[in-house]
């Protein structure tokens, strides 16, 4: 059952040394309040697990740039040069997962499949030290589940039974990443009673969200 | 360049679900010819990929793989990032177009990272070389440099092994087939020669 | 793209000896119109893979009861006794598999996928003739992508350009075997114009979709 | 019978996720202690499963997984098969209540096949078994016919191995523990030795 909570509270159970998920596409979809509390708290040491690191500049990009991550996990990192300079640097542990098949492990992870057959990544320096199979002639790699201790999702609406609504293309990894993680907060920009969501409408069944944060309205900052 | 694109678009019959990569690919989407209708897949989790919105009607919900403003056309539907990899992993695509580093005779393509230099990650190309029904590859012939990028193999890490149907560059259209590469055709103005000059690979020209 | 064809044409590709996937779970969600066409067809030889075969008496049982069907792969045909007794009498095979096994092997097929690990049915009889996998410590099942020539589903609204929207328990296995058969067909009760369903409502996107059928309102047939 | 369904009742806490198995174990979610609302999974694609429709309002679309007509409480939520079972499996169940032909001292279940008899299929079973954070089996001590179901080895085709963690019967409540059954509860008016005899696993008791 979900609990609305402030934002200190959700983001008080992200700790040090921590493997998070962290839902969105180059933004969009990234839980961006949720984030900026993360860094703000200043947790350390966190492994992300995230398709990208955000554009230089965004709520995404700061954990990186204020180094709250010592791995990660993704699937592109070319939208934020700060990253590769800390790769580069052996600052920051990178781990490059074809897209694909990053969203299928923490499917896995959610669902109790102890892996999946891709052929994504044969003849590539992604089959590296993995076991590959022959399925009726095909090759295929083996991919194993991937999980997480804290997703941290953007959802377009929830009711207070913790139910998800996401809107266009806010979805991506979110709700494969609810599935996932032993706690789940999300930034929801609507919340309504239960019972004003149809049940064919919700794209994340509440029982996966512990924590329901609301976005907060923000001031917008005019230059001069 | 303006040819380049006009010919990959050529490659489409109504209806093709296709996945247009970022950079010289996704100019394609406005070079169909007259009555083609193609449907758009966008890797971030969406079909029905329209133009980009008039100013004023972004909507930050609503972005493309490259992560710019976008529009959804009617028909078009979203969904989460494991329906959208299935469709593309599940063979549903019907044609991708991809930029590549390096791409070689036997349909190999490199062009996810350069070691020691850039390696911005595969993102969903890995998967979509593997899973479209055909791969294009939309690139200059030559690197800036000079470089050759038509091989006869790839040295440069690959994003896919033997995945690679169709080669259009700025000096012509190459298939990749069992027995090397074919050039199809050739970039008014410039001949057979030219063109292999600039290629390691071995071309054979075959027009249709 | 799909296109909306009659019953008849819809069903003409349903052809003898293939392997047919059809939606519903005891008959809810099931294609019944789609079902009886293929009966009255007299198609025979068939591969049906289902959850069951439906309750003796509706549509989705005809196909056992008329035999259009030599061999069935289901999770359960507790509710149609005459599948038992084809079963009992040599007359019929069935392969009876694990209800979340059987619906992953229909999605990996759909996705791509080689094969999916499941801890499903170890150490039982389901794991005869498999191969068994040991992920971080935990044996698994390899099971494999299952694939049809068509799939019958039923979805309650659809678009011009395919787009398929299911209502309640009525979806089931409908939205996942759309994705993993050569031809797929949907018997639909609201058929409307494209740009009337909001892309974040539709289940099953339009490309998976071939033939759109439009559910005939049909007589009540009142005793006496 | 009537206090079998209430004992078993009595294993939840509000907000649990549980699937209730078809027969005795539907009947619990009637019987649950005043103030404990627990949620319902119905493997067939749903959260949120309430009571029976009035007469009159029944939906076609809205059947529970024995294929009887339901409904959906507020709050509740609608999915397929891949999502239902990914629930199942992937533990997100707290609970789940199931009959049983056999039950062992191993935490061993036999319920979905009699060779040569009954084979109606393991369904969802074999999934809510292995994925269910606890599985409790509900059921009558002893056949119809005398026969014994807790057993020390099953003997029909298990629906799975050692999953099973609480066996609740008319007679009384066992635990499965790495030592055997410990018999935590007797049915009031009987003994021990009554329950042990119409059992062939050997039973510890230790009333909490």
């Amino acid at each position: 059952m979900a609990q609305l909570v402030s934002l200190e509270e959700a983001i008080s159970k992200v700790q040090h040394g921590m493997t998070l998920m962290v839902g969105g596409f180059i933004g969009c979809g990234a839980p961006d309040q949720l984030l900026e509390e993360v860094c703000q708290k200043g947790v350390k040491e966190l492994t992300l697990i995230a398709n990208d690191t955000g554009i230089l500049g965004d709520a995404m990009s700061q954990l990186i740039v204020q180094r709250c991550v010592s791995k990660l996990i993704a699937t592109h990192i070319g939208t934020n040069k700060e990253t590769g300079r800390q790769m580069s640097a052996d600052e920051l542990e990178v781990k490059l997962v074809p897209q694909g098949t990053l969203v299928e492990q923490i499917r896995a992870a959610g669902a109790g499949l102890g892996g999946i057959l891709t052929p994504t990544g044969i003849g590539t320096i992604v089959e590296e030290g993995k076991q590959k199979l022959v399925v009726n002639g095909t090759e295929y790699l083996l991919e194993l589940p991937v999980h997480a201790n804290v997703a941290l999702l953007k959802a377009y609406k929830a009711d207070m039974a913790g139910n998800l609504v996401y809107r266009r293309a806010a979805r991506n990894f979110n709700p494969i990443m609810a599935m996932a993680a032993d706690l789940v907060i999300a930034q929801v920009e609507h919340i309504v009673e239960v019972g004003e969501i149809d049940p064919d409408e919700v794209m994340t069944p509440g029982i996966f969200v512990d924590y329901l944060v609301q976005k907060q309205p923000r001031e917008v900052t005019n230059a001069g | 360049m303006e040819w380049l694109v006009k010919r990959v678009a050529q490659e489409f019959n109504t209806g093709d679900v296709v996945n247009l990569g970022i950079g010289i690919p996704t100019k394609v989407a406005n070079a169909l010819p007259e009555g083609i209708k193609i449907i758009l897949q966008s890797e971030n989790g969406y079909l029905g990929v329209g133009p980009a919105p008039e100013v004023g009607k972004e909507d930050s919900d609503t972005v493309n793989a490259g992560g710019q403003y976008a529009t959804i056309l009617p028909g078009g539907c979203c969904f989460d990032s494991a329906m959208s990899f299935a469709i593309i992993r599940g063979g549903h695509v019907d044609a991708t177009v991809l930029g590549a580093l390096q791409v070689d005779e036997e349909g190999n393509l490199a062009s996810w990272m350069i070691p020691g230099k850039m390696v911005p990650g595969m993102g969903g190309a890995m998967d979509l070389v593997v899973g479209a029904q055909r791969v294009i590859i939309a690139m200059e012939h030559t690197a800036k440099n000079g470089g050759l990028k038509v091989l006869k193999k790839c040295t440069l890490p690959l994003t896919a092994a033997k995945q690679v149907n169709l080669i259009v560059t700025d000096m012509g259209v190459m298939e990749v087939t069992s027995k090397g590469l074919v050039l199809k055709e050739i970039t008014p103005g410039l001949t057979f020669e030219e063109v292999q000059a600039c290629t390691e690979a071995s071309l054979s020209y075959r027009a249709e």
